[in-house]
């Protein structure tokens, strides 16, 4: 297994170390815990906005803390829920008063620990609201199922409800934003590799040289199916259609889309995907209001990319599009 | 049953028991979670009982409901992942009915407290491919075969272990419907549960301390 | 080989038609060429600033077009470097009367063909300066080699003479600006794995699992030195302290730092070998003004990384400082 | 020699003849340029020499130094990196002297010139590792037995790709000095240039269309 790595076990730890000593001004890392929080945390006269969720999927979280998205990213070991104590001391942390928003993803982990960090943070008088995001289609959200993952669509969640929290919401107001943009935005995603974990130190599943993964989430475990070697347009495509089944846009729709990827895959052939994805989406009648192309939450080395496609009305462009300062997102 | 003392020095040297247990089985949990999950199943349990293991000085000075809860509460901290919070809030939870001591009928109780919360923390019926399928046979035979069939608790605790090790191989060819593994659909079928499996290998550890 | 391409020989036309896709308001292509350009190019009363290379480094240079930094780029084919005629075009569409800088890394490719674009753009009444970046330590330079490799802190040199050029400077002062950057800024690259490149197919050179490459460049060429596999931190130290022999700074110097992923490398490692480049900063007594952690400069799906120290004083803080509007840089 | 339309077909075969042993030695090529470059030169020469072979139906239209001028400007536009400008700015310049005619005479000063240009343009002396060591011993040779042994241009030129053949083999043991190769250093020695190859190559294969 070769990584830039120390001892294993000391991986989350030290790649906090490390964007503390990049980012000293912007962010502090609460003692004894793997979380982040805006130098300036918490944030008087506006609601606080947090995440969280397993190392290896950065810039996600610690990457969007700053001004106009998030105010605390609590790190998990890797592809591991945070504790739900850490997550209570993220929230109370980043409470100024006006109560704390937690953007969580759907996977029964970080429900479960935001839950009850949730119940704890209550028992001090903390007001805790919560959306839970997930966006993946390849997955059937039954009652067979425990529903359908949250991936990068978040993004874009932060984002919104970022802007709608530093413009002075109401903790209802920017749930309700969190809730629209959940609606509106579809993702799926493919492997051509799996990841190799630090801890585990082999790929989590085996694909041959001729296979790919579709239907993957961001955790490195097998997708929904496996299938031969497709060419970029044949992926961009497969992607692309069924996101748009699942969200069904209209003509004439405006859309924010994402073509984000898996940490492993260079820029260039992420784009080489946007151009069949733009493609797409322009015969379909659709305006690409605002288009996206880099990775944004991946899943360490993984190869691959997800297509994500949000529509946006007036209301979320002007949340989308407003000024934001952070490590791995600016305007 | 023994004094509280004793049935203290019992619960850490299985805690101690556990904590070994689960080190030598890391690997084989990371193995079945890479097969239907992210691989880190077994460090997540390795990280949370050792964290576990290092407090066994603190519990000397406590009730065996609060070495419990101890216990619990150590996990919530430490395992993170769907895990922490099914283990560590459930065995919290539980170690209420601890609190007069461990007798035959709060052993029963306990085990009762410890499935519910885990399903009503995790919303899991049986047959959804996770640990419930490992618990809910255990707590079932357990609570028949002191009930009902007026069984030693030993006896009835190796037999509850008999019954969670069918409920793990029971995991193996059923479609996973909770848990990561759902999200793998039909691929889930074919390969036993990684929580599961660890919820066995405790137990046995349990037994094995409490045939000493 | 598992890449998200159509036609391999389609790359670059593909990544480009993608680039223009994504960012259609910012970037335009100059026809039946491989060069883009602000959309808005030539930008009035304004120094042109302009650069280009083999494709294969995204975000670079394309990435960082926009206010602040380039107002063109030209991409060859994967590791080659563009054609002279296509620089020429390049110089020709971003010169808006008050002259063109050509930012050119040191591979005689580079500079052969930004030479001849710059006779013939000279031949057409346009005032073409250049600066050669040179800031690989890897390799010595001397009269034995082809001199030193350009390598990340071009990065730098595109952001400060980009801030000159839009601040109004001369074509003689931006050209200043970039040679101070030259002279203060070194890098040293190493590689865990190769890279596979569309056309080959195939890994440029062989890594055992246990060996790594030292003095790597950019191109996927071998590197000065194959050696044992090492940790992070160590990989941190010897990167660092080769380049911090060379730049030679005095203490309490103010510095840029940049930790730069080759494209395989998942973010979460490069703050870990960040945490152990800050420590040796502090350690030398300089202050890091500011830390730079991400891609910037790849060499496709390389996994490795480069240190790079440039030695900034209050012209160089102000002009890397400087507000910047790109796809891939903003402040 | 022959008049200008005649001098004009062998060119065109000649180009034909090269643009079809340069695909055929692209993988070869590449391998040169990854063991001590960036795993292009292969398909840079490929597409160079490809344009120029689609460009046969204007040559017809040309003087043989307008054809060779053609190549040059071609190359330069399609091959890149530093063999486009090295091979196409070569032959830009040098084509000046085949203005009259293709003849004994200017056919040295072309060789001459070519040599002259590719060093004064990439800077390297012989022994660089480039392929100047390939050109050298071609143009001296070439030059030596028409001025000096009055040899006929065919069995001149043969003597010259002989030359070549040594150049590109003298490049193998020696440590690169200018290119891309010289950023190996030592590590460099061992390996054969592909530049001086695909010149080798080149060389070839006019040789072979002016012996039929
Ligand atoms: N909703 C649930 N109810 C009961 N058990 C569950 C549930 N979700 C997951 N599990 C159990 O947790 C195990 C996975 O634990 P772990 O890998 O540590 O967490 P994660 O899935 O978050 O990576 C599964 O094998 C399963 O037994
Ligand atoms: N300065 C130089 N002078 C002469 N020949 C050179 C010089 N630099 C490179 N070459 C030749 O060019 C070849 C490499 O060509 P190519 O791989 O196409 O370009 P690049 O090195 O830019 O990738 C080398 O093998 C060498 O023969
Ligand atoms: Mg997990
Ligand atoms: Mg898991
Ligand atoms: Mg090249
Ligand atoms: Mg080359």
């Amino acid at each position: 297994m070769k990584k830039l790595v120390n001892d294993p076990s000391d991986y989350v730890d030290e790649m906090l170390e490390g964007m503390v000593a990049a980012y000293p001004d912007r962010v502090r890392r609460l003692d004894g815990t793997k979380v982040l929080v805006r130098s300036d945390a918490p944030v008087d006269g506006k609601v606080g906005v947090v995440s969280g969720g397993g190392s290896g999927h950065e810039p996600t979280h610690a990457g969007y803390i700053g001004d106009g998205m998030l105010d605390g990213a609590a790190a998990g070991e890797v592809f591991t829920s945070p504790t739900a104590d850490e997550l209570n001391e993220m929230v109370r942390a980043c409470d100024a008063g006006e109560g704390v928003l937690c953007v969580v993803k759907n996977y029964e982990g970080d429900v479960m620990n935001f839950d009850t960090a949730a119940e704890m943070a209550e028992m001090e008088d903390v007001e805790v609201a919560q959306v839970v995001v997930n966006d993946d289609v390849a997955v059937e959200d039954s009652l067979y199922t425990s529903g359908r993952r949250g991936v990068c669509g978040t993004i874009l969640v932060h984002k919104a409800v970022g802007a709608k929290a530093a413009d002075g919401g109401s903790l209802e107001e920017v749930q309700a934003v969190g809730e629209k943009v959940i609606d509106n935005v579809r993702t799926m995603g493919m492997a051509l590799t799996s990841c190799i974990t630090p801890e585990k130190g082999e790929e989590t599943f085996d694909l041959g040289e001729d296979e790919i993964e579709l239907g993957i989430g961001i955790h490195g475990e097998p997708g929904t199916e496996r299938t031969e070697m497709m060419t970029a347009d044949e992926v961009a495509e497969h992607l692309t259609e069924n996101v748009l089944a699942d969200l069904d846009p209209d003509d004439g729709d405006d859309v924010v889309s994402i073509v984000n990827g898996m940490g492993g895959t260079p820029l260039s052939e992420l784009f080489i995907v946007n151009r069949k994805v733009q493609e797409i989406l322009d015969d379909r009648g659709l305006e690409t209001w605002d288009a996206w192309v880099g990775d944004y939450m991946t899943s360490l080395d993984m190869m691959g990319c997800s297509v994500t496609v949000c529509r946006v009305d007036d209301e979320l462009k002007e949340l989308l599009g407003a000024a934001v300062d952070t490590p791995a997102l600016k305007r | 049953m023994a004094d509280e003392s004793v049935q203290r020095e019992a619960l850490i040297t299985a805690i101690e028991n556990v904590a070994a247990r689960i080190e030598d089985e890391k690997s084989h949990l990371t193995d079945l979670d890479s097969a239907i999950g992210d691989a880190d199943h077994g460090n997540n349990m390795y990280r949370g009982f050792s964290a576990v293991a290092e407090k066994t000085d603190e519990f000397e000075e406590m009730s065996p409901a609060e070495v419990v809860k101890t216990v619990g509460t150590t996990i919530i901290g430490n395992v993170g992942g769907a895990a922490g919070p099914l283990y560590g809030g459930s065995l919290m939870t539980a170690s209420q009915e601890l609190e007069g001591g461990i007798t035959t009928e709060t052993s029963v109780a306990f085990a009762e407290a410890y499935l519910d919360k885990v399903q009503d923390r995790g919303d899991a019926p049986i047959g959804a491919k996770t640990m419930v399928d490992a618990l809910v046979p255990a707590v079932h035979t357990y609570k028949k075969s002191i009930e009902h069939d007026d069984l030693p608790p030993l006896t009835a605790f190796a037999k509850a272990v008999e019954g969670a090790r069918r409920g793990v191989a029971f995991t193996v060819p059923i479609k996973a419907t909770k848990g990561r593994a759902s999200f793998l659909g039909w691929r889930s079928v074919g390969h036993q549960d990684p929580g599961a499996t660890s919820t066995l290998f405790i137990m046995e550890e349990i037994l094995a301390t409490a045939e000493e």
